[in-house]
């Protein structure tokens, strides 16, 4: 639990996380309607569930100089970096004005204007790219630290062994996040896991290890300024965040490894409404300000579909476009 | 005979090998509780339990040498990777330990272990998960390496794979898995080292391995009507490869036409297009043309993917220089 | 003028680079207070300091994907692998990373890296020391590759490796590094994409890259003492290709042999020799010939690694072919 | 320090750990000699100074069902196993009547029948061969545990990361041991270790972490014993045995890494000497029993060597034979 109180930081902070953790929410849910229009395709991975994982730790970063990178459900970290969810939109439709000019898809958003490094389809492969990152922004001294976002499942990845002996000896920027969200695929991280906690085995590496609730957007934020400050101050920090995942692995999963109850119960702490009635608790959100957020965030989401269907398909020449430098 | 699926018939193989021989087991992600992550070991974690159907974590290097351990001393693995593109994380464990250690070791180690999992693109998958590693095992001594593009060579390729002393890489793909096709009820073997005339003709002879091989018919049929006679050929086994049904096709024919969905750079399509340009130089009518994967990254848009890949209109471009024939 | 060793030459290459462009650094394992495994570094650390000339762990994934990250984030890494055999274990991050992260992007990033070390046999090394993956990374769109074969290239190639905004893959060779040769001193570059004609020739093409350019050029000596002229020419550049250097010299020869170090399937040799196969096929008077390593994992044995090599006995033999004499 | 004295057990089982750590010794020093007159070509690693680790581990077990896989340094563990030293020298002559038929050299020695399993060239990659060895005793509840060693080096490759963790979740019958010289070619474990405590970072994959001395041959036997004792239970255990090597890292090593100082000091405290004078001390070794000793290993070695010169090289047929079974 976290030990901050609303009350330490300005209401708008708080309003912000909540936005775009609803636009996450928002976007997320019209992504698998459009899925199941067939107006996207492959492999989709929703973020809905996690949403104040990615929100409560970008939130912690100055983006003029930090940077993020993740894996392939990375729809959620590019909307709280601040990408145009027009671009992320048309994204997945494959539109040449999509974030990543429909090369990339789903699993390949990028924008390296707000410091969004993608988006890695290769379980793990992220996590030595952001420790390079974090390598540069030390070489060049310029005050950064990078963000590095990976599931429970890339855990067990040889790369990520390999990453955090070289951030410790070399003393990188980095916080690395495991967004625990119990399950790869339809594998739970403790059937997997020689040892289920992941904080302990980054101490292993003498790192700075956290433990916080995903779910508690408070506690991700204050946990993600700690370790942003210790990795600023050239200490590489770990963080797991333990959290849900609600939809299916990708979008067809039959999930039958887990039940229907499972779910629920997450949902029924659901982290969107946890800040919210903490918030109207506390006096700082009214029925229609939280009304005003939804109504914004439905209209960005479909401003942003009609956009995606309006925009045009790449031109045939794109297939050799892009490629060097 | 049965209409089986691709995906089918490998599980009838594996379900009927791991019956015979106590040693065979499946290890791999998802390919127990989940019933494989496209569905292929489905069943078999409930018929053989948890020893015999291994979910592992996420550790493609890890499992797979251990996959190469378990062989040596005895059992034989067969190694699910779930695609090709992941098991570039696992290559060293193939190319130094697989195919090497039976040599290092003067004869001494056998290594009888399987490594499969879908290859090449699928549908919107963009770069890093829409990639033909073909070339990669093709490549290396001390592997064979077979693509069965039917479910009849499935079932009968994996049975061959499973049994052989040595490490074999299975190409399959996962746009195959839903394909139907007809599958004799009788146990058989589709040995190692064979291809199949798929088709018989005598005016170009189409040589092709894996999931083209249904483009590369399409074009065979469209090539039909207009009274040119392809023969095409399904390699089916990479290495070795049966170079002389290859070369006594294009001494037929005279022409040659090679598809591989595999970047063309350095692959299994551009050698063979070489063997058949040496081995058949006294025959050949017309230079060998090669229908690869466009030489650049998988987009994710469909339209670019598409355009990216091996296509009918493509080979009997292809068909139209090798025969001198703009009318095509 | 000076004489340099290629190890030298690759040093002052790496030398002024780091002088002109702070953002260059060198990274692996022994680059630093070891002055690299084979020396390539030797006196950098004491000059550029331990942020520039950074001494790795064991960890090629890690590092090689270190590698990547800095270049997208702005410095302009060159990684050092001890040797390309061990660049298997970091290969995802070549292949799936460098090659892609500008396309996935959609042209937002730029991955100036330079990754480089020996490839190839060198001497008692065994099987898995004893390899060469020029076709590993020719296969990879995205890369560009090079193979310095003399010391003037490999100090003009390395630097314009190192000035490239893309990955450039840099194939050198153990057995190399000692080898002498004229170096001119002032600055230059040679271009990624240009082949050499080292020797010219009227009656024969030999086409070679890296290492055996040394066999090559002992066997086009011999083959001139029986009067035949071969041109001899070297890639310098895998990827791109100088295509248009090499069909040029196969119109005009009509005859052509490739030689490549590498095994034979799926190679870089095989495929060129299709190139020239396809795109001479109206001028070619034989087939074109391949003198590749020995299709066998390598042994400890010298004799039998001599033997599992190109060797300039090997190129004559296969002149005798392609020029139709057997009295050579 | 170990708990167990010379007395615990039978004086022949000193004996022939003394007399396997001279056979070594011995042959060692020959390779390094028939190296300089270029018998022997290309990488040799030489285990001088390390002769207790594999003596005294290997003596733990069981070769009738237990299995035994290293690095390329294996030579060591290889007359540990029992090979030959003729055919171990001849291995390293190329001949075709070496262990490995000339085909693997130094680096890679087999002897299958000895439960021997190589003799592996690339750092760290033996470690999930190991493992996949331990899964097939498990599998075939053959009884039988692997013992798989590895350098200070390789402990940072990913391959032992996934390793470690599938050994755990599995409950492999495997012991890992990192042989800690201090050096990875010329670079100090220290300097490239997040957590130079190898084995704290085992236990974070909640494995059993030993720490033995690698010169005092009797704390390597006590705590293999234990180690190999819960692997047989199906508790994977880890060990990490500090020894020191005394040549250069291959032949060709200048050794500037480090100071003739620092080698002479662990010269003083020779594993070798340690045992004898310990043997002496306790009224077990004679004079006399010391000088057959070096005289049986030095006709032994010397054998090898005639045997080795006068074996004949491979036909050159061999270079396509022993591919394929
Ligand atoms: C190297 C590699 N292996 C396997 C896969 C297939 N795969 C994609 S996602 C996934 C599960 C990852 O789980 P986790 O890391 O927990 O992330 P989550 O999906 O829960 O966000 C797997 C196995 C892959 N993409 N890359
Ligand atoms: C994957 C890989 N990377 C690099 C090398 C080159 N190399 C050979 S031995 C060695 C040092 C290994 O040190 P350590 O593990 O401590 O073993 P030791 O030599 O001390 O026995 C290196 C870097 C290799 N053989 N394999
Ligand atoms: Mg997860
Ligand atoms: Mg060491």
């Amino acid at each position: 639990m976290s030990s901050i109180s609303l009350n330490d930081y300005p209401k708008d902070t708080w309003l912000r996380m909540l936005k775009t953790m609803q636009l996450i929410r928002t976007f997320e849910e019209k992504a698998g309607q459009m899925y199941g229009l067939r107006k996207i395709g492959g492999f989709c991975h929703l973020y809905t569930g996690q949403e104040a994982v990615a929100t409560g730790m970008i939130s912690a970063l100055d983006l003029e100089k930090d940077y993020v990178l993740t894996a392939y459900r990375d729809h959620g970290h590019a909307l709280a970096c601040g990408i145009d969810p027009k671009a992320a939109m048309a994204e997945l439709f494959g539109k040449v004005t999509g974030v990543s000019r429909g090369k990339g898809g789903s699993m390949h958003f990028f924008d390296a204007k707000r410091h969004f490094l993608g988006g890695n389809g290769i379980v793990g492969a992220q996590i030595p790219v952001a420790t390079g990152v974090a390598y540069a922004q030390h070489y060049q001294k310029t005050g950064g630290v990078t963000l590095c976002f990976f599931g429970d499942g890339a855990f067990h990845q040889g790369a990520l062994h390999e990453s955090f002996n070289l951030a410790r000896i070399w003393n990188l920027p980095i916080v690395y996040v495991v967004e625990n969200n119990q399950w790869g695929m339809g594998t739970n991280w403790k059937k997997v896991s020689a040892n289920p906690d992941f904080a302990e085995t980054a101490k292993a590496y003498s790192m700075k290890g956290y433990v916080c609730d995903g779910l508690d957007i408070l506690d991700v934020y204050q946990t993600a300024q700690e370790a942003v400050a210790s990795a600023r101050n050239g200490e590489p920090a770990f963080i797991e965040a333990r959290t849900y995942r609600y939809k299916g692995h990708s979008m067809s999963d039959p999930q039958k490894y887990r039940t229907r109850e499972e779910v629920d119960a997450y949902k029924q702490r659901d982290a969107i409404l946890l800040l919210k009635s903490r918030l109207e608790a506390a006096n700082m959100l009214s029925q229609e300000d939280w009304d005003t957020i939804v109504a914004l965030c439905e209209t960005a989401v479909d401003e942003a579909v009609s956009f995606a269907e309006k925009s045009p398909e790449p031109a045939p020449g794109e297939l050799f476009t892009d490629i060097f430098a | 005979m049965s209409e089986l699926t691709y995906r089918e018939a490998l599980n009838r193989a594996m379900d009927e090998e791991m019956a015979r021989d106590g040693n065979v087991f499946i290890i791999g992600e998802e390919v127990g509780e989940y019933d494989g992550a496209y569905k292929v070991s489905k069943g078999l974690l409930a018929k053989y339990g948890p020893e015999r159907v291994r979910d592992t974590p996420i550790a493609e290097l890890g499992f797979t040498g251990l996959g190469v351990g378990a062989a040596i001393a005895g059992l034989r693995p067969v190694v699910e990777w779930m695609t090709h593109n992941f098991a570039l994380l696992a290559l060293d464990q193939v190319v130094n330990n697989a195919a090497k250690m039976r040599q290092m070791s003067g004869g001494q180690l056998k290594v009888p272990v399987v490594f499969r999992g879908p290859n090449g693109p699928a549908e919107y998958l963009a770069a890093q998960h829409s990639q033909s590693f073909a070339a990669y095992w093709a490549h290396v001594p001390g592997l064979k390496v077979v693509a069965p593009a039917t479910p009849a060579d499935a079932y009968g390729l994996l049975k061959s794979a499973i049994r052989d002393d040595n490490p074999v890489v299975v190409l399959e793909a996962e746009m195959m898995y839903s394909w139907k096709g007809e599958v004799p009820d009788h146990e058989y073997l589709v040995p190692i080292g064979k291809a199949n005339i798929v088709r018989e003709g005598s005016d170009l002879t189409l040589i092709t391995f894996s999931k083209p091989l249904r483009v590369t018919l399409e074009a065979a049929e469209a090539l039909a009507q207009k009274g040119i006679q392809a023969e095409v050929i399904d390699l089916r086994s990479i290495r070795p490869l049966d170079e002389e049904t290859l070369y006594a096709s294009v001494r037929k024919t005279g022409r040659c036409i090679v598809i591989d969905e595999a970047w063309p750079m350095a692959s299994v399509g551009s050698h063979v297009a070489w063997l058949i340009s040496k081995n058949c130089f006294d025959t050949l009518d017309a230079q060998v043309e090669l229908v690869s994967g466009e030489d650049v990254p998988m987009p994710y848009n469909h339209g670019l993917e598409l355009l990216a890949q091996p296509s009918a209109p493509k080979i009997i471009d292809a068909a139209k220089k090798v025969l001198y024939r703009e009318d095509l």
